[in-house]
């Protein structure tokens, strides 16, 4: 074993921070620091930044236009990518869809859609989850009746990220409605501007929009925009999940929430001292820190030697990594104390800021973040997949 | 000893209820809770008209209670209808304006004035020590200079009790917040506060050494905030018990997953320990071991009440984060009342002065 | 609601302090405060002295000569009894098979064997478990065959505490081999003496003698001995899961651990400073104090609430009870760093004391008292019957 | 990055396993376990002879390895067999000889002399500043006086090294272990210590100020006890994961029981990030970050070796708290790693010494 970068990873990650540096807008890598939403303007703007570089798609093959990296390579561009405030890769188009269509895609419809991925033309949604079948795939409802070279929609996805600013979404839909409900299940490409597609905005617990309701009512898509075969979504779904592994820790982000939070206990007092002097506080950075730390150690090993075929490792990495990062939001909440509290939006409007504005929101991201071990398949999920790869579920 | 509240306290516990359910229903809470001046004048004069204010303070003060379970009493109903009023300001001033002894009080107990208690500021967190507001005599006013922070209830304040620096010790004023600069806010979950800004402002001197008291009135306001927590906390274990009744997933109600039963259980003994907990604090409010007590019960309601906000989010699932969904407003205010009036950590440093 | 104890209340927990100062001897409290085995001969001697008093059996009618204490009056001499250092009372006699007889038995069985627990001349133990089958009683596969007016028992029984000191056995034996498992089920009482009835010792983690295996080859026990209707001792064996309520929590036991925790803690130094001052254990201390006082109020609050009606309440009770005494073993042991590793039996021989006598088994008790969450029902058991009652487990 | 281990370190590994299979069986393990010299020598020399001890150090001092993954690589196998051999003590001494110099390294690392590290002492756990034991000089001659606590290894011991107050600075000695008053005794979870009184006893000057190497060995002995613990967990996890498949519970295998199924896959998960901060402590073993990392490792060993400890006890029940199943001693000697070389929260302390 050697932990150790290579010299040609050290490179690498110099040339990361180059780039962030000079090509990075400020205005965007300020909003980052203060966890507002970032807007679509400002996602499109960067991420075609990205594309330029050929770094918008890292895990995609090199023919496709992607970058190929290695889980290093990634987690050192991750990294450098959250100390910057570079806004995450709407994840979509790049990481889920186009996977997807590379596995399991005809060339033509590889052709059409991964270009317009990088050169941002189109902004994916996710069609999965439906009111009633959150994390449980195998029961959803909505239907796809074929009528010639159409499909009929009919039903409803919840839970849409981002929707609001897509123009396209990928969905499963139940083509068939008997067998086995896992079976007759397809994976299809809507437009959204498709008359009979509606969306609608759901508003979350701590205020924000960033998630939707979306109608399908008698909406017709082309058969053509089927990915693989009929009735066999359910093999696709399954791909995408053992898929997304990289970055599904997200070692990265819970890093720089690490610093994000040992700045504001330096900066908060309590007892006439730093807060970061309190022993019972310091004591809970100082286990967060020791968790990711073995974390970052964990996700490089799990990715490093299980790459090519997806393990109990996504898994893994999902619930202890969604753990730190909530533990993470919890104390930089807690820091704050009574200034915790002011509804963001109000109290910054007000420009009677109490604590820096990239804390202010502390208590809004803490709310925001409880969907991490919720949304993506759910951490009980997650641990009833572990445990039947891992107990077998014996009866 | 006895576990059965009163008939008395159980009126008005019932009595609260069924206002509650009228006044600020949980669907058009918004508009309370989220909109200045954060409270609503029906609701209010409801309260008032019922006894609410009158009960958290004892017969000699004009009151008909004043006991911890009193105290206890109201804020767990408070809590089981999530009302954003800000009772807890009142309760804060009612307190301490029974020290002060003059009729003042009389306006408090009947909410026709209504106050509250400016002592926090930026960085002096529930460390009175550190208060940094200054009292000056000037031509025999008394002018006061200072910022007080995250007031509770101040946007609808008429009058504020303050804390400052005076001739040496911490005293407490009395100050028309018409005299005030005043920037309301709402809280992320819901009910409103306000920063005050003190600019050689007029002000009239209540209590010399103010230190005493305060800690009784502080003790008392941490106490309602342990009950309203209890009270918010059945209502998650019953509305999370009814969803895992009702949510099917792969088939079976999620109910009947062990995993969730038995976490749902371990919450539903923590409850009843934050409930134990709350009891014994009310039954010492005052006592010479009242503090300690007061903070037991503080911390150790910061400490589940975080468990149940986070569980009950984590076993409803998506639906708990949504804003139409009431889960995620209990959730948020159970979690924010360990930022008030002094988190969990503070109170167990205070527990562990006298091990 | 009144929390402070009625003049009745503290009259009779100065009665209480003063029995046990003048009739506790001291070798038998020193020992009981060093975490020693009692054995048996100075139990009985205690016993003796307790039921002179008439309050050997705190529970039973005053008619059967209990003492018929409510559940503060209880509380009051538990914590007091701990405080003193006096031994438990074994439960088996008094507080398991003394209601059962109270309840299902003959005025036969009453008169001879009530009178007997109470005057020591029986020291009776438990038969419930058997190997594969710990806390699912359901499963048990002892048999008692029926032979005229006698019953050939066969099987194993296990986890028999203090068995050796025994003369008399009560059993969960099938009766029955068809039907539900739950239903052919009876409770019998057998004399140890019996030929085909064998007792083996079952050294435990920390290395002690204090629970064994009996085995049954064709014991022949009178069918006179069977307490309730053949094939319904599965109602006996319920009867008494709700009637162990009282003392189930352990708080006597829990409050007098936790002073043995500050008085460590105030002993042993650590940075320097004694280690009660170090911010990182004493708000553990902190904490479980917290607990403790809580559960106190639970405690009383659930058996004064619930009494006669078994409820969820015992359940509860055990669990967090028993989380709380493990924790205050937990910082008990871990207080003595280092000095907590020795062998207790031959480190003390050495007279090498490292810490204070009434300290030195502290690894040796945390490793015994795992046994709380797992015998009489482990804590898993206890969270199905409560979640049973709770969710009613729908389907 | 790298992480795949060497195959110089998978041979070792295989080695040591089919070694310690063969000569410390767990069936047999009480004899060595507790009864003295805690040691058994068939075992000890077969270890030497297969270059266990020589694996410890590095080239430059005589050995064939010495880096953090070598030390790590031996004490995991030692975990996996729950050997009780005094393994740590030779490392230890192994470190600070190899600071020394001089050839006694060399017999350290054969394994012909065996020596134990006596450094703690009563009520000064972990705590080097406050080591009391003196040394003087009388005719020329050295003379050490004091009493060592819980010396680990010292039953089997021929050299004791010794650290002493020594002209102003903390120095490490030599001592013969025949003039040595020596109370020898075992460990609750296996393995043998003793109290050393040294009284005038006569002793060689090794290093006079051995605060530094102290450190660098200290810091060696708590990565070796960390991955002696991962080595444990590792078998506990199996032993449990075939023990839920195995045993019946309410007519079905207890591992179909969800709520074990997700405590089972939590253990697996802080498993694996033991096994990582060990991983990462042994890739810096002698940084700069070296004393730091190892702290996070000890720390992080103490908290899951406990989870790990009590939920594999406790998903067994009864069987597992018994002598004669072998879950209970490796859940035992788990527990008691945490006593050793600093505890949990010694390290987490050092950790937020440099947060």
């Amino acid at each position: 074993m050697n932990f150790t970068f290579s010299e040609d990873e050290r490179a690498f990650e110099a040339e990361v921070e180059t780039f962030l540096r000079d090509k990075l807008p400020p205005e965007i890598a300020a909003r980052t620091h203060r966890g507002e939403e970032i807007g679509k303007a400002d996602t499109e703007r960067w991420q075609a930044i990205l594309s330029q570089k050929g770094w918008l798609a890292p895990t995609w093959p090199v023919e496709h236009g992607g970058a190929d990296w290695d889980p290093v390579k990634h987690y050192l561009y991750d990294a450098a990518a959250c100390r910057a405030g570079a806004p995450r890769t709407v994840p979509f188009g790049v990481n889920m869809l186009g996977p997807v269509l590379i596995a399991f895609g005809t060339p033509a419809q590889q052709q059409h859609y991964l270009p317009r991925i990088l050169n941002g033309k189109d902004w994916w949604c996710q069609g999965y989850s439906e009111p009633g079948a959150g994390s449980d795939l195998a029961s959803l409802r909505t239907r796809a009746e074929q009528d010639g070279d159409y499909y009929i929609i009919n039903g409803q996805k919840t839970w849409t990220t981002l929707g609001q600013y897509a123009n396209n979404i990928f969905c499963l839909v139940r083509t068939r409605a008997s067998g086995k409900p896992q079976e007759g299940i397809s994976f299809v490409l809507v437009d959204l501007d498709t008359p009979g597609v509606e969306m609608q905005p759901i508003k979350l617990i701590e205020g924000g929009h960033e998630v939707n309701e979306v109608f399908f009512t008698d909406a017709r898509v082309p058969v053509a925009n089927r990915v693989g075969e009929e009735n066999k979504g359910w093999t696709i779904a399954k791909y995408l999940l053992g898929h997304e592994r990289t970055g599904i820790a997200g070692v990265g982000l819970s890093t720089h929430a690490l610093t994000r939070l040992k700045a504001v206990a330096r900066q908060q007092t309590r007892n006439g001292k730093p807060l970061i002097e309190d022993p019972l506080f310091s004591s809970k950075i100082a286990e967060v820190e020791i968790d990711l730390a073995a974390m970052t150690i964990t996700n490089l090993r799990m990715l490093t030697q299980s790459q090519g075929s997806p393990g109990p490792e996504a898994s893994m990495l999902k619930i202890k990594g969604t753990v730190i990062h909530q533990t993470l939001n919890d104390l930089a909440r807690r820091a704050l104390g009574p200034a915790a509290a002011p509804f963001p939006a109000e109290a910054l409007a007000a420009n009677l800021a109490l604590v820096e504005d990239t804390q202010a929101r502390n208590a809004a991201r803490y709310f925001n973040n409880r969907k991490l071990s919720i949304f993506g398949g759910s951490n009980e999920i997650q641990r009833n997949i572990l445990s039947a790869m891992t107990l077998g579920n014996r009866r | 000893m006895n576990f059965e509240p009163t008939s008395e306290r159980r009126m008005i516990s019932d009595a609260l209820a069924r206002l509650l359910a009228d006044h600020s229903d949980v669907s058009s809470r918004d508009e309370t809770a989220f909109q200045a001046p954060y409270s609503r004048t029906k609701t209010w004069q409801a309260l008032s008209e019922m006894g609410a204010f009158a009960a958290l303070a004892h017969e000699s003060a004009g009151g008909f209670g004043g006991e911890g379970f009193d105290i206890a009493t109201v804020f767990e109903a408070l809590g089981r209808a999530l009302c954003p009023e800000p009772v807890l300001a009142q309760l804060l001033s009612i307190q301490l304006l029974t020290h002060v002894g003059d009729s003042s009080v009389n306006n408090a107990l009947t909410g026709a004035t209504r106050y509250a208690l400016a002592w926090e500021e930026p960085d002096t967190w529930f460390d009175i020590e550190r208060i940094d507001t200054q009292a000056t005599t000037e031509n025999g006013n008394i002018l006061i200079t200072g910022r007080k922070s995250v007031v509770y209830g101040a946007p609808a304040a008429q009058r504020y009790l303050v804390l400052a620096k005076f001739e040496g010790d911490l005293a407490l004023f009395d100050v028309d917040a018409d005299t005030v600069e005043r920037h309301s806010y709402a809280m992320i979950d819901g009910g409103g506060a306000a920063e005050l800004f003190f600019r050689a402002t007029p002000a009239t001197l209540l209590i010399n050494d103010a230190r005493a008291p305060l800690q009784l009135a502080l003790d008392a306001g941490a106490l309602a905030l342990c009950a309203e927590a209890v009270g918010i906390m059945d209502v998650l274990r019953d509305t999370t018990r009814d969803y895992l009744g009702t949510r099917k997933q792969f088939g079976a109600h999620i109910g009947r997953f062990q995993a969730l039963q038995h976490r749902f259980v371990d919450l539903s003994i923590e409850i009843e320990q934050a409930r134990s907990i709350t009891q014994l604090a009310a039954s010492r409010l005052g006592d010479t071991e009242g503090s300690r007590s007061v903070s037991m019960a503080k911390h150790l309601i910061g400490r589940v009440g975080q468990l149940v906000a986070e569980e009950s989010i984590q076993m409803h699932g998506g639906i708990a984060m949504t804003w139409e969904y009431t889960v995620s407003h209990y959730a948020k205010r159970l979690t924010m009342i360990d930022h008030q009036l002094g988190d969990r950590d503070q109170h167990l440093q205070r527990v562990m002065q006298t091990l």
